[in-house]
Order: C-alpha cells, then structure tokens, then sequence
C-alpha cells in the first residue's frame, strides 16, 4: 500500500532522516519506535510532504505522491493524525470534523453521512460535545477528535504521530482498542509513530526502529524483546 | 569593528568621499544645480537616521520623516523671525500670524528669536518626541509591525497638527519667505557655495559621529537587538533602553536634517513630514542597503539625484518612480542587504 | 435631541465608509497575516476603474460594481502570485514589498492617466435628499450606508457560511493541517488576497464621489482602515465592524466641536494609546502563546 | 526533599494558567547551589514552562520563586538576569549576523547601561578572555565567522558560551543536546561537567543516555505536576514514573 524507497529528508539544510527503504502492506499494522529526537515524526511528515527537502520515492497504492503537495497527497488517500493533534481550536466538533470530508475523492462523497455515524459510533464522546470548541477540549478528546477527522477522509492508510502521547490511561485504552477494530475488522492499513512499546507489540504486525535518523532494526513484531528495547529504547 | 586595519580604511574611505564632495563646488558653478545638490546630501543625512533605528537597531520606523520635518520646522521659525520688518508686517509678527489675525507672537515661538535656541530645539524637539514614542512602543513591547504602524501614526498626528493650526504654523503651506542664514558675519546663500559648503561640513561630521557610534559597544549591542532582541535581553541589558536610545539618535540626525534642508530650501512645509517622504526614505535605505550607513546614504543620492535630474518632464519623472518601486520590490525579495550587501566584508 | 440625531447619522454615514474600506484589508490580514500597505493604492484602482467605466464607456455606477471588482480582484490575484506568495514567512516584509506595490500603481495611473483631479457625479437618482427622522440626509450617504451593510453581510456570509469559508478559517488556524485535509492553501491565501483588492475598489468606486480622484488618494485611506483593523483585533469581522462604529462615532463627534483635521489626529492618539495596553486588539481572547 | 531554606532555587506552590489549560500546576521545587539537577518528563509536561517562569519569560499565575534567598517573582528578564540566572533555550538563539567574536563580545561586556557602553569600544584586553571561552567550547578558529554559518552543535555551543560569560549563579540548560551527533553530545557531557564546579544548573533534556553522565538528583514532571524526584538509579525503576514517561510499563519483564 504505501512503499519508501531511499527517502531523505531535510529542515533547511540539516539532513533529518536518511535512506529510508520501508513498506507497509495492505492491511497491515506497522508501528514506528524509537527514542526522542531520532526523526521518528520527520518520517510521518515526510509522507505528508510536509519538509523543507526530500529526495527518493514515496509510493501509494501504486501511484508515486513524492512530486505531489501536501493536499494533493491527502486527496490520494493519506489520513493524517498529527503529533500534538493539530485541532482547529476555534472550530466546534462538528466543525473540525467536516474539515475531515475535505479531502474525500469525489467517487466516495455518498457515503459522508454513512461514515460520520460510524466515526460517531467508534467515539462517542464526540457526540455527547458536538457543538464544543476544539479549543475547549482536554487532550484525550482532541485525540479522539482527530482520529475522526482522519477517518472521514477515507484514507487509503491511516498515519498516527503519538495519538496516546500525554494522554490519561484509560483514554489511551480506548483508542487503542478503536485502532486494532479499525485493522482487523476493518482491513483499515496503519502506520503509527508511538512510544508505547507494549502497544506496538500486541497490535503491530510488523515494526521498525529508528535511530539519528535512520532505520536500523525492523521485522514482525514478534520480534520485539526486551533487549531490543533495552538496547534501543530505554538506555 | 574588531580588526584594525579594516577600522582604519572605513574611516579612509568615508574621509575620502567627503572631500570628494567638497570639490563639487569648484567644478560646478551653476548654483541651481549646487542647490541641488545640498538637498540630496540632506536626504542622505535622512536616509542615515533611519539606517541607525532600522538596520542597525531592526526599529522598522515607518515615521522616520516626522525628525526630519520637526527640526526643518525649528530652523524655519528661527529664521522667520530673523527677517525684516517687510515682511513680518506690525510689532514684528508672521505674515501668515496677521493673515489669520493672530494678536500677539505665542509663547513658544518667543525663544526662537535666538538662532542658537532654534539650532538646539531642531535636535531637542525629534529626541523628545523619540523618548515618548520609546516610551510607547518599547516600554509595551509591540512587536515589529505595531511599531511600524504606530511610528507611522505618530507621523500623520503631527502631520495633521501643523496643518489644522494654521494660525500657528503656517497650515498647508508653511512657512515661507525666511531670511538667509547669517552667524555673525558669515552669510550662507542658498544657492551659493557657502551653504553647500556649510551642509557639507554638517553632514561629514555627522557621518563620522554616526559611524563611530556604530564601532561602539553600544552600537555593537544595537546589532545584537536586531538579531535577537530576547537573548540580548536575558543578558542583562535593558532592550527598551537601548531601542528608544537608538531612536533619539536617529531623531537627532533627522532633525539636523530637516534643518540643512530648512536652509538651503528657505522654507519648511508639511510635506517634510508626510507619508510620501517617508515612504521615500525606507526605499532609498531598502535600495541601498540600510545596515551599511554609507550604502543608505549613497541609495538616498542615488534615486534623489536621479528624480532631481528627470524632474523637468512629468513622464521621465514617473517612469523612473515607477522603476524604483520596482527596485526597492525586487531588493526586498532577493537582496535584503540592498547594494551594499553585494560587496560587504562578511564573508562566509 | 435634535443634535444626537444628526450626530448619529453623520457617525453611521463615517462608519459605514471606514468599514467598507477596512473589511478588504481585515480578510486579508485576519487569514494570511499579509499588511497589505498597497490597500490604498487599490481604493484608489476601484475609484479610476469606475471613473473609466463611467467617463468613457458610459456604464452607470451600480452597473459597474461587478466589472470593477473582477478588474481588481484579477490585479490582486497576479500581485499575490508574482509577489506576496514569497513573502509568507517574512511577515514584516510585506509591509515594505506591497508599499511598493503602492508606489507603482500610482505611478502606472499618474503614466497613463495623468495627476489632474477627476470627479465622479452621484448618479442622478440619487443625487437629492431625503428626510429621516427628521433629519435631512443625502440620499447618497444612505446608499453607501446600506451597501456597506450589504458588503459585510456578503463576506460575513461567504466566510461563516460556504465551504470556500470554512477552508479559509481552517487555513487561518492552521495552514498546514488545512493542507494536511486536502485543502490548497495557496489557492486560499491567493482567492482571499484577490477578494479583499475586489472589495477595496468597490470602497473606492463608492466613496470617489464624494470627493476626488487623485493617483495619491490611497495614502490617507490606509492610516483609517489600519487603525479600524488594529483596534478591532484580527480574529472577527465583527471586530472590524465595532471598531468601524467606534472610530467613526469618536472622530464624527470630535470633529462636531472641531474640524475633521483635529478628529483624525485625536482618534490616531486614542488609539495609540490604546494599542500600548492592549496590543492584540479590543476584540480577540487571550490565546496561548 | 532538602529543606527549603538553604535552596538556591525556591519554587513555591507555582502555577502558569494559559487561559485554562494550566501548564504548570501547584509545583514544588527546589534545587540547592552547586547541584545539577535534571528535568525529564513527556512532551507538553511543562519542564520548559517551569525554566520559563524562573527567567521571566512567562509570568507565573500562582505562587512564588525565591532566588538566592530574594523573591524574583514575574520580575522583568534583565533584572533576574542581572541577579545571576542564566538561560540556553531550546532553539538556539544567538545574533546571526554577527561574528562569533562579536556574539561574545556582547555577553563578555560587564557594563550594561548604554550611557557607557556608547563612548566604549573594544578593549583589546578582552580578546584574551575571548579566546580563553572560545577554546573553551570549541569555536576557537571560528571567531571571524558569522554565527549564521555554523553547524547546529556548534550554535548550541556558541549559546552555552554567551550565557557561561556572564557567570551566572544559576544556569538554565533546555535540551542542550537536541539535534547533536554523539560524538558532539559527549563532549557536552565533559562541558557540563566543567561547569558543575562552578555553577548550579537544571538542565531539561529527554537524552536518558545523557542524563545518566551528568545528573545528580533528576526531577521528573508530568502534566505541570512533580512526579516524582530522586538519585537517577531510583527514577528507572519508579513505577510511576516508567508509566508516565519511559513508557515500556515493566516490558523488561515480557
């Protein structure tokens, strides 16, 4: 579904990340980990085209996005969950999630309304503070919001950057439970940055780790064992 | 500022070029064309001003013409009530006074009856109102484009002043008709060379104080404000100080001037402090460069000169505006450092 | 009694031209941040262009809003994209790039039209007066009035109610998660910079009657509308139409007891004054810095 | 937690209220002279809100700070700075345009008022305190570049130079290594500890490598709150703390 290949990518002039080669297959689940600093967002933002630089190949469903610009991209079929969820803050719920349905190619418009109820089903938190500011969230519901807002844009792949990051435990439950119903019932192809190792391992096919900016360790989850995270993760 | 041998050729180089300009008078004798002349130096001395607040201190003052018009208005006054009893009609009063039957001279035009009082107040008047402006923007911490907006402002109040208070000031058309400089024995025709030379002198001496300030820590600070006016400030010094020191500076340089300009034009009039002027100013500074004094002073002679020379046929005139709008565009895009950054020494 | 009428009137028939002259230049700072300092320069577009249409092509003044806005709107359009588009992340620079732009516009006019004033006659069936409570009011000054409410509405309702608003707002909040959902913000920043021009020469086209038309006209336009702009904060349109009321009402009652000049100059000191206090406007919350 | 008296630093019940959303929330906090102490915590927990309002930069809704036994509460930046408190910031700030000379020329300059700064000049004594920080921190044949053409470390470094010139009390470090390549994040660590001798420092970093090099006691914040503080060896194994921030919930164990 969406393949790398020798991808580079730059803020000004520094170089952030460096010979990226990865590929997330349909239906899969891939987490990203590694520790802070290590270009782990530089990597979801430079599939969202959102860097000063790239170089190498970015390829989605077979189409090649690295020429395209970020909403051309997000048109392709890039759902995007930001670091820090990105909330309109003056936009109410019903707002910022109409901002979702931008992005929609026009051949799946009918079924707006169709997948406004899903997404309400799957948080229906957001339901309950419908007209509610974005501003005037706490942070598990901004996530929640900007989960949703993803969804409607019926993503080919869903791009999560941290979603449980500062967020209170039992929220970041809930979401977790949405993402693995999203994958495995839904067939829905995930790539997500996260520092939750535990998550990763129980809900990831397969894994990549990042470090100064490049990937050095990777494969099926399974292969995620505590000297691994000890070697790479904790330090 | 730190090598020795670079500080001695920059003060070469702004002593050469003085004493160029000194020799103009013995090539030229043609006094309209030397009348001329001194204008464009008094822009030069303006463009200098607002090069100090803006490209060394990043104070973008969008205002800077109000110094210039406040000190030409000084010079104006004193030398209005130098001139003979013709003119000022009953008891000594302006002619425009007993148009607008004004009675009796006010107070505050009495101390301009000393020429030296007029000399100081044409410096003291922009520092003053330099310190409240300081007081306005710096002390509330606006950021660059309030203080923009509200250098601007200021301007068209005092604008708007000089021309409602006719009675006072001369209204929309000033104040004409001044009598020529004289100290003592020395008399400066404005159209001869001793006021070419007079504003030569001026300017040279001013150039040098302006480039001296610069060399100076506190000139090294300015620079440093520009940069990164938060680091300065979490070193200890107080910025709003600095800022509003920085802009009296250039009030001062303004005034000095608007009043050369006062003598070689024989008359201050709004348009000294309007919005055109100053517009004018930043694009000579922007054009030539406005972090390197001499290159916002050679951007001023440069496109002033230029206008002067077009000035007789309308359409020359606008065209070569229009070009210089296009430059100044076309400078801020692609070449912040203006002429001057072409060939500056800081190398990679 | 007789006095507050008339004071009110004249405060409305001031306002509604300060809002119409300043609403142009609020959409374009309220989403891209762009200080637009040829706004003046595009009044003045809109009151020549109308002037032309009217002088030379004999097409009335009503007939003549679209023309005027789609010629000014497409100047807009082409500087944005040639100019403004470099400069979204020097903010300060703007101020400086679009004061040159000014300077060229009226340079062209002064080129091809020529500096000599022109005058612009009210359209003849509106050319008297009509009594309002009492009042004699030109009937000019109430159409302009009324236009200027009917402009407001127009953008009020294309921002807070079509979806080319809503993805302006979005852009406004956040230009790059807007681009993130498909939105070309780009294309935003260059339809709102062409719209704000348009409505900026349908002030000037409106306003040019009741005075002349000179290639310098613009400069003492862009003080009144930056300050209704600075006053009212960036964050509402509303803010922009309180701080119209409040400037036009403030200098209308000045300049009762003393003349236009002194008006100006006071409401300028109120507001500087104002700003020292409080720099983000009369109208904005506190947001998180 | 020592007592509170002979503390360098006092933060008392301090809260920073961004309309609503409070980034730092009834925190105590205390670091006594000469220390290192070091601030962890997840992103958005309001460690650099916290060096923020020490320096001045924000203005602390709740709440005081006791400085050097002297309450330095929402004073103005040059004043605290003045006292003695020093501060790096988490994006370099340093003056572009001029050269590395210049840049420390401008922090070496004791006299701060500009009546005497403005009849002053360079003094070519300084330039043998100049080339003493320079080799200090490693920019010693950069001194004629402009500050704009240096390598990310190398402006890191330049900043920690500008703020150790002025030989505060107190300094206060945000992610110094951010963006730095190993080899230059090491020779941070033997900077720091140069400048422990001499100095107090709270260094906010997410470098857990590094913190171990360098750190005494570490403090550890989430959501505006002090989660728990101790000798490094006692935070690793905090539960609560794993949980919060180091994130792998006991994956030692799995």
């Amino acid at each position: 579904m969406l393949k790398l290949e020798n991808v580079a990518s730059y803020y000004g002039e520094s170089l952030a990340i460096d010979q990226i080669n990865l590929e997330v297959k349909e239906g899969n689940f891939h987490g990203i980990i590694g520790k802070n600093g290590m270009g782990k967002s530089t990597l979801l933002k430079t599939i969202m085209g959102l860097m000063d630089k790239t170089d190498g190949s970015i390829n989605l469903a077979g189409k090649d996005i690295s020429k395209l610009k970020t909403n051309d991209r997000a048109i392709e079929g890039l759902g995007y969950v930001p670091q820090g969820r990105g909330i309109m803050p003056q936009f109410t719920i019903e707002e910022n999630m109409v901002v979702g349905t931008f992005a929609r190619q026009k051949n799946n418009m009918e079924s707006v309304n169709e997948d406004f109820e899903f997404t309400l089903k799957l948080f229906p938190i957001l339901k309950k503070f419908w007209k509610r500011r974005g501003g005037d969230l706490s942070g598990g519901q901004q996530q929640q919001l900007a989960i949703a807002r993803a969804l409607l844009t019926k993503p080919k792949i869903l791009i999560l950057d941290e979603p449980t990051e500062g967020i209170q435990p039992n929220v970041v439950e809930e979401i977790e439970n949405v993402l693995i119903k999203l994958n495995k019932e839904f067939n829905l192809t995930i790539i997500i940055v996260e520092q939750n190792v535990q998550f990763i391992k129980k809900a990831a096919n397969n894994f990549s780790v990042l470090e100064r900016g490049r990937i050095i360790e990777g494969g099926i989850s399974s292969k995620i064992t505590s000297d691994l995270v000890q070697k790479y993760l904790t330090i | 500022m730190m090598k020795t041998n670079i500080f001695k050729n920059i003060f070469f180089l702004y002593g050469i070029f003085c004493f160029l300009l000194f020799l103009l008078p013995l090539l030229v004798d043609d006094p309209f064309y030397l009348n001329k002349s001194s204008t464009y130096i008094c822009f030069g001395l303006l463009a200098v001003s607002l090069s100090l607040s803006w490209g060394y201190t990043g104070i973008l003052n969008l205002g800077n013409a109000v110094f210039f018009g406040l000190g030409s208005y000084c010079m104006a006054m004193s030398l209005k009530l130098k001139t003979d009893a013709v003119h000022t009609g009953s008891g000594g009063l302006p002619d425009f006074m007993v148009w607008n039957n004004v009675t009796e001279l006010p107070w505050f035009w009495e101390p301009f009856y000393s020429l030296s009082f007029g000399i100081f107040a044409g410096i003291a008047v922009p520092v003053i109102l330099a310190v409240i402006l300081g007081y306005f923007i710096f002390g509330g911490r606006a950021s660059g484009v309030y203080v923009a907006i509200i250098t601007l402002a200021a301007m068209i109040v005092v604008y708007l002043l000089i021309m409602d208070q006719q009675a006072y000031t001369g209204g929309f058309n000033g104040i004409t008709d001044l009598s020529t400089l004289k100290f003592g024995k020395l008399e400066f025709d404005a159209y001869g060379a001793s006021a070419y030379n007079l504003i030569v002198s001026v300017m040279t001496l001013v150039l040098f104080l302006t480039l001296i300030i610069t060399k100076s820590r506190a000139g090294l600070i300015f620079q440093a404000i520009r940069d990164d006016e938060n680091r300065v400030r979490f070193l200890g010094y107080n910025v709003g100080v600095y800022k509003t020191a920085s802009l009296c500076i250039s009030a001062g340089i303004g005034g000095v001037a608007g009043m050369l300009y006062t003598i070689v034009m024989e008359f201050a009039s709004p348009t000294f402090l309007s919005v055109p002027l100053s517009l004018s100013v930043v694009i000579w500074c922007a054009v030539g460069g406005r972090q390197s004094i001499f290159g916002s002073f050679i951007g001023a002679l440069i496109i002033t000169s230029g206008q002067g020379l077009l000035s007789e046929s309308e359409t020359f005139l606008h065209t070569w505006t229009l070009i210089m709008g296009l430059i100044f565009i076309l400078s801020v895009l692609f070449l912040p450092k203006g002429l001057a950054g072409i060939f500056s020494r800081k190398k990679k | 009694m007789e006095f507050f009428v008339s004071q009110f009137i004249s405060s409305l028939s001031i306002t509604s031209i300060l809002l119409m002259i300043a609403l142009g230049l609020a959409i374009i700072y309220g989403t891209t941040g762009v200080i637009n300092m040829a706004h003046g320069e595009f009044v003045m577009i809109g009151a020549y262009t109308s002037w032309f249409l009217q002088t030379k092509l004999g097409i009335g003044l009503i007939a003549s809003i679209i023309p005027i806005f789609i010629i000014t709107a497409l100047m807009g359009f082409l500087i944005e994209r040639l100019i403004i588009r470099h400069l979204y992340n020097r903010l300060l620079d703007t101020i400086l790039a679009t004061w040159g732009i000014g300077v060229i516009l009226q340079q062209f006019i002064r080129l091809t039209v020529g500096s000599e004033l022109k005058y612009l006659e009210i359209p003849s069936y509106m050319a008297g007066s009509m009594s309002l409570f009492g009042q004699q009011v030109s009937i000019y000054r109430v159409f302009i009035f009324l236009f200027a409410i009917a402009i407001f509405i127009l953008a009020w309702f294309i921002i807070f109610k079509t979806k080319f608003g809503m993805k302006l707002r979005a852009v406004t909040q956040n230009k790059d998660i807007a681009s993130c959902f498909g939105v070309n913000s780009g294309a935003v920043y260059s339809a709102t910079f062409a719209f704000g021009t348009g409505i900026a020469a349908l002030a000037g086209a409106f306003i040019a009657p009741l005075k002349s038309i000179s290639p310098d006209m613009g400069t003492n336009y862009i003080i009144d509308a930056f300050m209704v702009v600075v006053l009212g904060g960036v964050e509402s349109l509303i803010g922009t139409a309180a701080s119209s009321f409040i400037i036009g009402s403030t200098s209308s009652f000045i300049a009762s007891f003393s003349n236009d000049t002194l008006a100006k100059a006071l409401v300028l000191v109120i507001i500087i004054l104002i700003l020292r206090i409080k720099p983000e406007g009369l109208f904005t919350r506190k947001i998180r810095s | 937690m020592q007592n509170k008296e002979n503390n360098l630093i006092q933060l008392n019940s301090v809260e920073v209220n961004f309309d609503g959303f409070k980034a730092v929330n009834e925190f105590n906090f205390g670091v006594s002279a000469g220390e290192l102490r070091c601030l962890i915590g997840p992103n958005g927990a309001g460690k650099t809100t916290v060096l923020d309002i020490i320096c001045g930069k924000t203005k602390s809704s709740k709440g005081n700070i006791i400085f050097n036994g002297e309450d330095i509460t929402n004073k103005e930046e040059f004043i605290i700075s003045r006292k003695g408190v020093g501060r790096k910031f988490q994006i370099p700030s340093v003056f572009k345009e001029l050269t590395v000379k210049e840049n420390l020329y401008v922090a070496l300059n004791s006299s701060l008022s500009f009546f005497n700064n403005i009849i002053k000049f360079f003094n070519p004594l300084d330039q043998k305190k100049i080339d003493e920080i320079a080799e200090f921190v490693g920019l010693k044949d950069d001194l004629d570049k402009q500050a704009q053409f240096l390598s990310h470390g190398q402006t890191q470094w330049l900043e920690i130079a500008l703020v150790v010139l002025k030989d505060p009390s107190l300094i206060l470090m945000d992610e110094p290594t951010a963006g730095m390549t190993n080899y230059e994040t090491s020779q941070t660590v033997e900077l720091f500890n140069k400048l422990k001798e001499s100095h107090t420092l709270i260094v906010v970093e997410h470098d857990m490598g590094f913190v171990k090099e360098i750190s005494d006691i570490v403090s550890v914040m989430h959501e505006g709150k002090l989660l728990a503080e101790g000798k490094t060896k006692e935070i690793e194994n905090n539960e609560k703390v794993k949980e919060a921030y180091l994130g792998n919930k006991g994956i030692t164990n799995a």
